[in-house]
């Protein structure tokens, strides 16, 4: 996949970050940008600031100094526009173990604004591997089932931005394979990602920048 | 002068140590003048006989308190809006002074009350607002302590500071109407006629009150940037000298 | 990322229905805990005639407040578990990054606590009136009062609950934060029923009631998100 | 400013209500000096913490 000699517009653009985590700072005057289709992958020892930064790009974590700009706009507190375009993935995967998966992701897409038939639903869930589990309730689902849940969420959700703190961990070699082919989708499609993660994100042949964090 | 200058906790460390003794000698001052006048030169009361001396640490002690919170929701305000580390350590170093001076009125109300109502407690509109102000200190304090992170504490209680200042005025709106409407207008403090030496003398008591407040949060926030910050290197220089 | 999904967009008419639905079907996998508190609310309210003894003009004059107190802690014993669940499992991530208007939300977590514990003590509270032999008119003004009350209580219970998320200290710290402000709820809405009882007009309690439930409507949630927001940092 | 009171004894009784009297400004005298007390030892623990912090980076 030849890259075009011209740089694309930027569509991330994170300007001299510095965030302190108590007495401890955890990085100071860092830039990155990430164009459409371009998938950024924060590597670094654990407690060295990923998910700090992460949680700083989405607007969850308040910035000691510097700014985060969303299409050449700066992210402001009650962002509605920016969050419309955001898909951000945390450590927990966000499933109540009352509700059964398919309920789950209503819920998920809803809260997302975004409205999907039962039938594109279902189809998802079987996309990833969750056909037969519909009317379970999640508390009976494994740690990488739920995963599946928040997979299925990233291939009903149209957002442009993926922000994700280690989307492989509790995935099997399918699951992941499951997640390579939904990432390649989306930067195909002109997304963006930036994702915190100890395996190699680039799916086979793709390129994917990486940012080390001290 | 660079207003920012001194908002950080470093530099404010030192201001505030050369500050304080000021404010201490201050307030020993103005409590000796204070008590001279209230105690040893104001004329018995008319109505009240002696027992009404009280009221040179009853009422400033409540002006204090319900100020103090209101310091305490403006510190908050500025931490949550600017972000900023010293304001938060400000609010957590008046909290203390605060609740100390809501116990002090509620003490000396009662034991002014004791002669004047015949009992130590009554439900008397300032009293009653006066103790739900304590257990607004309190949930302050128990609120800003309850996180490992002190900065979320301080957030935290800030917010908390900003809903109590402005629910107080409700709650003591709502404990003076609750209050006439079960016993009839209670008797006001105000009803005696204040003879000129008794007032001056309340007013120097009340500025007594300020500096000792002022200089005692002083102190403690001191003791916090320090509890803050111990791993900074300027705190091993500052400690040292 | 298929591209037949609609694109996402944030309204506040969405927050509300996601939040008030999705608690709804909650309670409703959990029918137990609405009882919880709706059997809490009778056995506090129960203790009173126990323990003063059930000499009936006494019971009806300290009835209305002994109504009200129990009717509080009801409402106050299902706060701690109205953010903490979401809290724990990462969906409040999800809310505070949701294109939704986060005030939209906010007062619909509020409002479906509400409807789970404030309701059932309003359609329970004439039960429990007549064992304290209250008249039905001051029955009717006291279930008029708990339904003014008890979602004032939702609302500021519920910033309570957002401040002290992640707290140590847990219940007893969110009581200590949470029964200061409930005070001129509870002088109002006691007030009101008593009032009916003894023969006064008790529209001026039952207005103070709704003016503070409106401002508290219009205020409160932002507080709400503000605390949420501290917890999320 | 000549003195109200005729002798420290009249002073010390307060026209009988003495006792109330000095348990109000006696409570506020000790709530002070617990209030100053609380200071000075919270000074001195921050400062051994200090200390400890620099023992232990000293060590490593």
């Amino acid at each position: 996949m030849s890259f075009p000699e011209a740089q694309p517009p930027a569509l991330l653009e994170a300007v001299s970050l510095s965030c302190r985590r108590g007495p401890v700072r955890l990085f100071h005057g860092l830039t990155l940008t990430a164009a459409g289709g371009e998938a950024v992958c924060l590597r670094g020892p654990n407690g060295s600031g990923k998910t700090t930064l992460l949680r700083c790009l989405a607007g969850l974590t308040r910035l000691d100094a510097g700014e985060v700009r969303w299409s050449g706009r700066p992210i402001t507190d009650e962002d509605c526009a920016f969050r419309e375009s955001l898909a951000f993935v945390g450590h927990l995967p966000a499933v109540k173990d009352d509700l059964t998966a398919e309920e789950n992701l209503d819920f998920a897409l809803k809260l997302r604004g975004v409205h999907v038939t039962d039938g594109q639903r279902r189809a998802a869930l079987e996309q990833v591997g969750l056909g037969r589990r519909l009317t379970l309730p999640a508390r009976r689902l494994s740690a990488g089932q739920r995963r599946r849940v928040g997979l299925a969420r990233l291939a009903l959700d149209p957002a442009r931005l993926w922000l994700l703190d280690e989307p492989l961990t509790a995935l099997d070699d399918e699951g992941q394979q499951l997640f390579r082919d939904l990432l390649a989708a989306h930067l195909s499609s002109g997304g963006v990602c930036v994702a915190a993660t100890h395996h190699p994100l680039a799916p086979a042949g793709g390129h994917a920048r990486e940012v080390w964090l001290a | 002068m660079n207003w920012f200058y001194y908002a950080s906790p470093a530099t404010f460390y030192g201001l505030a140590g050369r500050l304080a003794p000021y404010f201490f000698l201050l307030a020993a001052v103005l409590t000796g003048w204070g008590l001279y006048l209230g105690m040893l030169v104001a004329p018995t009361d008319a109505q009240q006989g002696e027992v009404y001396r009280v009221i040179y640490i009853h009422v400033p002690a409540a002006w204090m308190s319900m100020f103090l919170y209101f310091i305490m929701a403006c510190y908050g305000a500025l931490t949550l809006i600017f972000n900023t580390r010293l304001s938060g350590m400000m609010a957590r170093a008046i909290a203390p002074t605060g609740a100390m001076f809501t116990f002090i009125a509620l003490w000396t109300g009662a034991f002014w009350g004791k002669p004047t109502w015949g009992a130590y407690w009554v439900w008397d509109a300032r009293l009653t607002s006066e103790l739900v102000l304590l257990f607004l200190y309190f949930g302050f304090i128990a609120l800003a302590n309850a996180f490992e992170d002190p900065r979320r504490g301080d957030r935290a209680a800030a917010l908390l500071a900003v809903i109590g200042v402005v629910n107080l005025p409700i709650i003591y709106f709502s404990v003076k109407w609750w209050n006439t409407l079960h016993q009839g207008a209670s008797v006001s403090f105000k009803g005696t006629s204040m003879h000129v030496t008794m007032f001056t003398a309340m007013l120097v008591m009340s500025a007594a009150a300020w500096m000792y407040a002022i200089a005692v949060t002083l102190v403690r926030v001191r003791s916090i940037i320090l509890e803050r910050e111990r791993r900074a290197q300027w705190v091993r220089e500052a400690v040292k000298a | 990322m298929n591209g037949n999904a609609t694109a996402a967009s944030g309204s506040f008419a969405g927050a509300i229905a996601w939040s008030v639905s999705r608690d709804l079907r909650l309670a409703l996998r959990h029918p137990d805990e609405t009882l919880l508190t709706v059997a809490f609310f009778a056995l506090v309210a129960s203790l009173f005639p126990l323990a003063i003894g059930p000499e009936p003009q006494l019971l009806a004059r300290i009835g209305p407040g002994i109504i009200w107190v129990a009717a509080l802690l009801a409402a106050f014993l299902a706060l701690p578990s109205l953010f903490a669940g979401d809290y724990a499992d990462g969906t409040l991530e999800q809310m505070v990054l949701s294109p939704h208007p986060s005030f939209g939300w906010a007062l619909g977590k509020a409002l479906g606590h509400w409807l789970v514990t404030g309701l059932p003590l309003v359609i329970l509270s004439p039960l429990i009136g007549l064992q304290f032999g209250l008249p039905p008119d001051a029955l009717l003004v006291q279930a008029l009062s708990l339904a003014l009350g008890t979602p004032l209580l939702s609302l500021l219970g519920g910033a309570c609950a957002a401040l002290s998320l992640g707290a140590r200290g847990g219940g007893t710290l969110l009581a200590v934060l949470a029964l200061p402000l409930f005070v001129p709820v509870l002088i109002f809405g006691s007030g009101a029923t008593e009032a009916q009882a003894t023969g006064i007009p008790p529209e001026a309690h039952l207005s103070l009631l709704a003016a503070g439930l409106l401002l508290a409507l219009v205020a409160v949630p932002f507080a709400i998100v503000a605390a949420l927001k501290i917890a999320v940092d | 400013m000549n003195l109200w009171w005729k002798s420290a004894a009249d002073f010390w009784a307060m026209g009988g209500a003495g006792y109330f009297v000095w348990m109000s400004y006696g409570a506020l005298l000790l709530a002070v000096v617990i209030e100053l007390i609380g200071l000075a030892l919270r000074r001195r623990r921050a400062l051994a913490a200090i200390e400890e912090e620099r023992e232990l980076e000293a060590e490593n």
